[in-house]
């Protein structure tokens, strides 16, 4: 399907579509029967209705709908909840790269975040609700990231404006000409931050003035928090150091950290690996599969928006082909990203009383060859390729 | 070695002589464990006929045949369908449940080429992708490992003549063809490649002009030199020297180039005290060297073709953008080319000029990653595989990639979710590649008498969960499909 | 203040040429040892003597004998080897290539420096046969000499001329290996023709250009090809280009161009091992590495074992006797190790008529080690070359100070 | 934040327990039982790294400790003429680090640890196991005037990586020479990003800066950060061993005027020049970590030192101890140095201590680095003596646990 017909059906679904599955039923309830059914947490239902009302799910099980009520058959389809991409910068205008300084755990995300990009429609099409975007890993602390959601209007909107903070113990963040330029440094700059103070030479005096941005970060106690690290090496100290202060880490980007899995997996700490790409070493598309094995909670994300959102699925495709058991696929991309991002009470399955974030395939969601039917975010239909190709 | 050695064994008692350890290779434990597949990862078992019996046979040309049996022998295809008898001692394997397909080719790959050789300048057209081939590469391996039994390899990627374009076995063996279609880069990939679009076509046509320039001076020439060597056999032996010369000598003489005779009439008339001089026959200047000798220049000059001689050489023309592909049909029709065109979005709006031309065409810029970068995010096409087949259109896939040809078919699996039929799709990454590539009568479907390149399937090559249980290349099986 | 330290350095260089050539006369002599290894196969554990006359071995006896009655120069418990042949090197050359790509004119004759430590350095450590030829930094880079490393020209250093023509098919920047091989196939083609033309039609031709002279005697066989392969691909490509012109020679591997032992073995091309005999290799697909054993690959392909010296490890400490004995660590016998720095080096360079073994008919390059030259804790006493003294430790002053350093065994500076 | 990852990943971690076993070690479970065994090697010639030598020796391997006596229901490895020897220990080891050797944005990081600076999965920590070091003390790099803490590893464990040795005591690293001050420039007011805007800038510097933060910490000099100044009374108070990478004689000697000043002890790192004061040294009970050698063919070390090759064994023999160390040639050279040291006139038992018991008790590992009853089990196997160069390493024991093993090979070809 041509991607301008995809951004045609976003538009379409807005004006046309969202009112059918909106308000004007009786009860206000839509009910969506389902063939096949991924939570989002790892378990599959066959056969379910799932009950839509108010942009949030308000029932998932076996039960008849109610005669005469809205329903609408997809019981030859597999639903999911709508993807969640984890770390992305998605509609992030002018750059996530605030490089002035070392700590800046002020820069927020969403202050540059752009609900009209073209990327994040794109998104949508490609079967993605929800994104976490993030500032980029230049900085030790590099700021605050936040959570957008495909909105029932068409347009996204912030989910989360005060997202995970995120850290960063890679380069560019660390390398020559910046301090630190090692992960040791990082780790003595940070850790004195968490105490408030500046990391300094004996002899050094402290400036006169309170840095706020040490405020800040010796005010996290507790919480999400995103750490940009390479290898299993660099994870370690990461999660030591931020682990240390009572955040809760989930590890970034690992793209060294098939060399060791063992001790990556050791530090019990979820991993997210972005932007899967089948030009990568065997060795790094395995690594997903031999973590989840291994009882680590593993979350895929695209690496937008370098590459298109859609190569989301070709992560999963190329991890399932690389050993990834297809139990952890769905939940790579969903309940376990949203639980990186702290919003698992929100979003991230199909459960009652989250919000209302559906895709609906012609296959399993992890078939590089399945199509989207459907996609309902908070509620409402956004996407339906399907009906208006035909 | 000699018998006087052994008294040095005892006295280096000091030294105890290391043991004859047989470790060509470190045997270690751990992340260290012995590579052996690295090394010998192709059995070699010649003379071998396997029987890949009752499977679900997809040929890439015809029908699907359920319950079918492929045999292989000498590394050809010798049989395909439901009533194959299995002849004694075959190796039959069975494949009930299992889908049966050609091997997977990627239409335009880099696997195996040094990153610097597919952009570095070139010192002439004739220069072979194939000589750059690693087949020692260790994506080779995964490559077989998720059944690509052929790779083309696409040349020089920067330069504006890219060099000739090889298709070669991903089991290393001798290429399947060396000596392939001309590597013409109309789209600039890089910074490195210096000019631009309208800029790229105009050197393109520049450097065809030449070549046409070129066959006609030589064509003037060799009329010239025959014009030259008729009036040279003419010029015999005078009567006289009929005479007085020994037959043998004259016999030679008649292999003499004009100029030698003359100088030979000269030295000896004169030696005789007759100095009469000799008319030399104009000789035809020869054509500047460049003209003459140039592999470079032959190479271009066979990819000429016009009514009564059509080429003899294929264009393989990276085109990515719409006006690239106008300006290449635009030089197929003028210079006679029969090309194909490998490109992106651009293909789409020329489907039926495409389809006119009889154009083959390859879609590259699927595989959104990162050595097939270029196409920015959002506009990576979708469904063109489909829209190009709809058109009448035998587009093959290729990743423009190198580590991605390994993954070809979830490359693939993805334009079925765009819309492409799955028959289509084996299609696009085995027989429309082999035939883009020149080599569809080689390889590229189970046909009988075709290279016995085969895979066997435990569901479709297309789903991520298939996994390629037996890989045949030529007709060997590569038995590193699990580690 | 590093200028006080080169000073110190440039002196004891300086110091050291001194030990080079002593400029006795070839005489008749007898060399007795304790130990001799000809290298040929033959090892007298019970004292060996060697008859010198006029530069070249006479004559072998075992034992501490003396029939021919010349003067006996005697090392009751050393050992006595050949001169070690290295077969690869750009010892001695101050660059050891041009920038432009195809210059097959250059000579290492017009580069070579006679009193470059290199040489001297080759005497400490038993070598006395060298074949040095330019590097591989161009296609091709032009044509080498085997030498001894003893003279004050270049002309009295030669063993062989036209020994032969680098040839390198691993790109430089900004070329690509496929560019590189079409530029040789036009080169060679190119001479090719020039040649056949020269026969046939052109007797008015005027003198050949030397480009062409060495590329003819490439073609003629005259002048052996050396064929520099960095990776696999580039052997299986040197094999192809030798058997489509018909060249002769032999090649000179990077480490990873083991993986191509088994394709030279079965062409019967000899071939210069890699200088770092146990390369790591790592696998980009699994990230596994591997260590390998390149002189026992080497052996088990069949292919006679050429150890060349690596100047570029750690400390230069890698010299033939110590590639020797990494050699037989990995499993080879000592005979076999040895050869792969005498014989076959030898033979491989064409000049195994006169060097690579102690053998009658040969030239008198003796050396005289304390002990087993595989041992580090032995050292070259005396280096003959042609029975020529031309080495004597006792009298080298440069080793001296480097091993006492500046305090030349006064206590320390405080006292 | 772990017990939250349980909570949600309970089922999954339960029985993703097996799994992980299975997925994530070498598959072969029963090498891997038969790893955990019991060892006893017997027949062997027994180095015990402390000087002694026993010829056919029996030493088991039992719960990561050796025994002298044999034990029962153990793996009995007996290889003709092998050598035992304890693993090498490289007291200084610069290996492996993902960047930089220290974190050079500051001139002082006392609390910065080597572990951080490492990549345990680095290949050339599996190199230096593969040569017979099993024990790496990772010693921050001399870029900063202090640069850190020490860290003991395992060089390699049969997970495919360093492990820290836990409890392994550290030393902080100091330098006192030209590399902390080159290309430094002093911090101007304002921002800047260049790491170069730092004390000190010449060589007078470095020891006064140094001797500001010792004095300061001794309480001589007003001190402004007090806490900062915890890691140098560490090594006041005899806690900590500071270690003082130097190599000129200038340098050793403004070491040890600064080490009187502050009243502590040192270890002199490299050391190049250390020979010419040896006699002090020696009087001073000041330990010298050498390493690695120069350039053996011009004599040129670390700061353009001019060193003797005789250094070891000169300080050796005036009593000074000394160890071995291949610095920052990383510690796969560690067993040549230990060959060089012997060419240089170490006794063959000497140098092995200097690369065993001598550092390993310099860096308070005093149960690793010899072969006695009770000892950590960290030995290795070898084909011949350790220090020549022919002998190839048949086993790796590192803390009783089996990382390499040749010997199967060495089996099947005496068949």
């Amino acid at each position: 399907m041509p991607t301008s017909r995809a951004l045609a059906a976003v538009v379409l679904a807005a004006l046309v579509a969202a009112p059918v599955l909106a308000d004007d039923a009786a009860d206000g309830v839509e009910f969506v029967r389902l063939g096949r059914l991924h939570v989002g947490d790892g378990t599959v239902e066959h056969n379910v209705v799932v009950a839509i009302d108010d942009g949030r799910f308000v029932s998932v099980g076996r039960d008849a709908p109610p005669a005469g009520a809205n329903v609408r058959d997809l019981s030859q389809h597999v639903g999911c909840p709508g993807f969640i991409d984890a770390v992305t910068q998605l509609g992030l205008d002018g750059g996530a790269a605030e490089t002035s300084e070392a700590l800046t755990p002020d820069v927020r995300a969403a202050d540059a975040f752009d609900g009209h990009s073209k990327d994040l429609a794109a998104a949508t099409a490609a079967g993605t609700t929800c994104v976490g975007l993030s500032p980029s890993p230049s900085n030790v602390a590099a700021g605050r990231g936040a959570v957008a959601v495909q909105g029932a209007d068409g347009r996204w909107e912030l989910l989360e404006r005060n997202g995970p903070p995120v850290f960063a113990f890679v380069p560019p963040a660390l390398s020559a000409g910046r301090v630190p330029s090692t992960v040791a440094g990082a780790r003595a700059l940070l850790g004195a931050a968490f105490e408030g103070r500046r990391w300094r030479t004996p002899g050094e005096s402290d400036p006169p003035v309170r840095d706020a941005a040490l405020d800040m970060l010796a005010a996290l106690r507790d919480g999400p928090a995103l750490v940009h690290a390479d290898s299993a090496a660099a994870a370690r100290v990461a999660v030591e150091t931020i682990g240390g202060r009572g955040l809760t880490p989930t590890l970034v980007g690992l793209r060294r950290g098939h060399i060791d899995p063992v001790a990556l997996a050791a530090l019990e700490t979820p991993c997210i690996i972005t932007a899967l790409d089948p030009e990568d070493s065997v060795a790094l598309l395995e690594l997903p599969g031999r973590l989840a094995r291994a009882g680590v909670d593993v979350t895929l994300s695209s690496g937008s928006p370098a590459r298109h959102p859609n190569s989301l699925r070709l992560a999963m495709a190329l991890a399932v082909a690389r050993g990834l058991p297809t139990s952890h696929a769905v939940p790579a991309v969903t309940g376990r990203a949203a639980r990186a991002l702290g919003v698992a009470d929100r979003i991230g399955r199909v459960a009652e009383g989250l919000r209302a974030d559906l895709v609906v395939f012609d296959g399993e969601p992890w078939e590089p060859s399945t199509r989207i039917v459907l996609v309902v975010a908070g509620g409402r239909i956004v996407c339906a390729p399907s009906e208006t190709d035909r | 070695m000699h018998p006087r050695s052994r008294p040095l064994l005892l006295l280096a008692a000091l030294l105890v002589c290391a043991p004859d350890a047989a470790h060509g290779q470190e045997a270690a434990s751990g992340r260290d464990g012995t590579d052996a597949q690295d090394e010998a990862s192709v059995q070699v078992e010649d003379g071998e006929v396997v029987a890949l019996v009752g499977g679900i046979v997809r040929t890439a040309v015809g029908a699907e045949i359920r319950g079918g049996t492929v045999l292989l022998r000498d590394g050809r295809i010798a049989a395909v369908g439901k009533d194959v008898v299995v002849p004694a001692g075959a190796r039959s394997i069975d494949c009930r449940g299992k889908i049966i397909t050609p091997g997977l080719i990627d239409a335009d790959s880099w696997l195996g080429l040094d990153p610097a050789d597919t952009s570095a300048r070139l010192p002439g057209a004739e220069t072979r992708a194939s000589d750059g081939f690693d087949r020692w590469d260790a994506r080779l391996r995964t490559a077989r490992q998720e059944g690509v039994t052929a790779l083309v390899l696409g040349g020089n990627r920067e330069q504006i003549v890219g060099g000739l374009a090889s298709v070669v076995a991903t089991s290393g063996a001798e290429p399947i063809s060396a000596d392939g279609p001309l590597v013409l880069n109309l789209s600039r990939r890089s910074a490195a490649g210096g000019l631009q679009g309208a800029a790229r076509a105009e050197s393109v046509r520049s450097t065809l002009e030449s070549a046409r320039y070129r066959r006609t001076t030589l064509e003037r020439w060799q009329r010239d030199v025959a014009e030259y060597e008729s009036a040279r056999l003419k010029d015999g032996p005078t009567a006289e020297e009929r005479l007085l010369l020994p037959p043998e000598l004259l016999e030679r003489m008649r292999l003499w180039t004009p100029s030698q005779r003359a100088a030979w009439r000269e030295a000896t008339y004169k030696s005789m005290g007759r100095a009469k001089r000799y008319k030399k026959p104009k000789k035809p200047a020869s054509p500047p060297k460049s003209l003459s000798s140039d592999p470079g220049a032959d190479a271009i000059d066979a990819v000429l073709g016009t009514k009564d001689a059509p080429a003899t050489r294929a264009c393989f023309v990276r085109a990515a953008l719409d006006g690239d592909v106008a300006a290449t049909l635009e030089l197929a029709n003028e210079y006679g080319l029969d090309v194909t065109i490998a490109g992106g979005a651009g293909l789409r709006d020329h489907a039926p000029a495409l389809k006119k031309s009889g154009a083959r065409v390859v879609v590259t810029e699927l595989a959104d990653t990162r050595s097939a970068r270029g196409t920015p995010s959002a506009r990576r096409p979708t469904g063109l595989v489909a829209t190009l087949v709809t058109s009448g259109l035998k587009p093959a896939i290729g990743t423009g990639g190198a580590g991605a040809s390994r993954f070809i078919r979830l490359i693939a699996s993805r334009e079925i979710g765009a819309g492409l039929t799955r028959a289509a799709a084996l299609r696009a990454v085995t027989i429309w590649a082999a035939e883009a590539a020149g080599v569809g009568a080689t390889t590229g479907s189970l046909e009988v008498g075709k290279r016995a390149d085969v895979v066997v399937w435990t569901v479709s090559p297309f789903s991520a969960e298939s996994r390629a249980e037996h890989v045949f290349v030529g007709g060997r099986e590569v038995t590193d499909a699990d580690e | 203040m590093s200028a006080r330290r080169f000073g110190m350095v440039a002196l004891a260089g300086l110091v050291g040429a001194v030990v080079a050539p002593s400029a006795a006369h070839a005489e008749d002599f007898v060399l007795q040892a304790g130990t001799v290894v000809t290298a040929d196969g033959d090892v007298l554990v019970d004292g060996g003597s060697v008859f010198v006359s006029g530069g070249v071995v006479k004559e072998i006896k075992p034992g501490l004998v003396n029939p021919w009655g010349a003067e006996v120069r005697s090392h009751g418990d050393a050992w006595l080897l050949p001169g070690m042949v290295e077969a690869h090197s750009q010892g001695g050359l101050e660059r050891a290539n041009e920038t432009a790509p195809n210059t097959p004119f250059v000579s290492v004759l017009d580069g070579l420096d006679p009193l470059s430590p290199y040489f001297e350095n080759l005497l400490r450590d038993g070598v006395t046969t060298v074949f040095v030829v330019p590097g591989d930094a161009t296609l091709i880079g032009g044509q080498g000499l085997v030498l001894k490393p003893i003279g004050r020209t270049a002309e009295e250093m030669i063993v062989r001329r036209g020994a032969g023509l680098k040839i390198a098919l691993s790109p430089r920047s900004g070329t690509s290996r496929m560019a590189q091989l079409a530029e040789l196939r036009r080169s060679l083609r190119g001479a090719r023709t020039a040649e056949g033309r020269q026969v046939v039609d052109d007797p008015d031709a005027t003198a050949r250009s030397p480009r062409a002279e060495a590329l003819t005697a490439l073609l003629a066989g005259t002048l052996p090809a050396v064929m520099a392969c960095n990776e696999p691909v580039d052997v299986a490509n040197a094999l192809r280009v030798m058997e489509e012109f018909g060249l002769s020679g032999f090649l000179s591997l990077g480490t990873a161009a083991r993986r191509a032992l088994p394709e030279i073995a079965k062409r019967g091309v000899p071939c210069v091992l890699a200088a770092d005999l146990e390369p790591v290799e790592s696998n980009p697909e699994t990230g596994r590495e591997v260590r390998r054993f390149l002189a026992k690959e080497c052996v088990d392909a069949g292919v006679p074992l050429v150890i060349q010296a690596n100047e570029a490890s750690p400390y230069g400490m890698r010299s033939l006797w110590y590639q020797a004995a990494v050699a037989v660590s990995q499993g080879l016998t000592r005979e076999q190790a040895l050869r792969g720095v005498t014989v076959n080096p030898a033979r491989l360079l064409g000049v195994d008529e006169r060097v690579g073994s102690i053998t009658a008919g040969k030239d008198a390059n003796l050396v005289v080690w304390t002990g087993d030259p595989l041992d580090p804790a032995s050292w070259v006493d005396h280096v003959y070359i042609e029975g020529e003294l031309v080495y004597e430790r006792a009298k080298d002053r440069k080793l001296k100070r480097l091993l006492d350093g500046i305090s030349l065994g006064r206590p320390g500076d405080d006292d | 934040m772990r017990r939250a990852t349980r909570l949600v990943g309970l089922i999954g971690a339960l029985s993703c327990a097996a799994a992980l076993t299975a997925a994530l070690t070498p598959s072969h479970s029963d090498a891997a039982e038969r790893e955990r065994q019991s060892l006893v090697f017997t027949g062997v010639t027994v180095l015990d790294g402390l000087g002694g030598v026993d010829e056919d020796a029996t030493v088991s391997v039992s719960d990561g400790r050796l025994r002298l006596a044999p034990v029962g229901d153990a793996r009995t490895v007996d290889v003709d003429g092998a050598f035992l020897a304890p693993g090498f220990v490289e007291a200084n080891g610069r290996l492996g680090y993902v960047s930089q050797e220290a974190e050079i944005t500051r001139e002082l990081t006392a609390w910065i640890d080597a572990r951080d600076l490492a990549d345990p999965t680095a290949r050339a920590f599996r190199e230096a196991a593969l040569e017979g070091t099993t024990t790496v003390v990772l010693a921050p790099g001399p870029r900063n005037l202090v640069s850190g803490l020490s860290q003991a590893f395992h060089a390699w464990t049969r997970a495919g990586r360093a492990e820290p040795i836990a409890d392994a005591p550290k030393s902080l690293h100091a330098a006192i020479s030209r590399s902390p001050s080159i290309g430094n420039f002093p911090p101007r007011r304002g921002p800047t990003t260049s790491i170069y805007a730092r004390r000190p800038t010449t060589r007078m510097g470095v020891v006064w800066l140094l001797r500001q933060v010792f004095l300061s910490a001794k309480g001589v000099q007003k001190a402004t950060n007090d806490a900062d100044l915890a890691p140098y009374r560490d090594v006041l108070d005899g806690r900590r061993p500071l270690r003082v990478d130097c190599h000129r004689l200038q340098d050793v000697n403004a070491t040890l005027r600064l080490a009187d000043e502050a009243g502590m002890n040192v270890v002199l790192d490299g050391a190049e020049e250390a020979y010419l004061r040896r006699d002090d040294l020696a009087k001073r009970g000041v330990p010298v970590v050498l390493g690695p050698f120069p350039d053996v063919r011009t004599g040129i070390g670390v700061d353009f030192t001019d060193t003797a090759l005789r250094n070891a064994t000169m300080l050796h023999e005036a009593g000074v101890t000394v160890a071995l160390s291949a610095g920052t040639s990383g510690a796969r050279w560690l067993r040549e140095q230990g060959m060089f040291a012997v060419r240089y006139g170490l006794s063959r038992d000497d140098a092995l201590a200097a690369m065993t018991s001598v550092p390993a008790d310099l860096c308070g590992l005093t149960d690793r680095g010899r072969i006695v009853d009770g000892a950590a089990a960290d030995v290795v196997l070898w084909s011949g003596h350790p220090l020549l160069p022919t002998s190839r390493m048949l086993m790796v024991v590192v803390d009783g646990e089996v990382v390499f093993d040749r010997t199967g090979f060495v089996r099947k070809e005496a068949q």
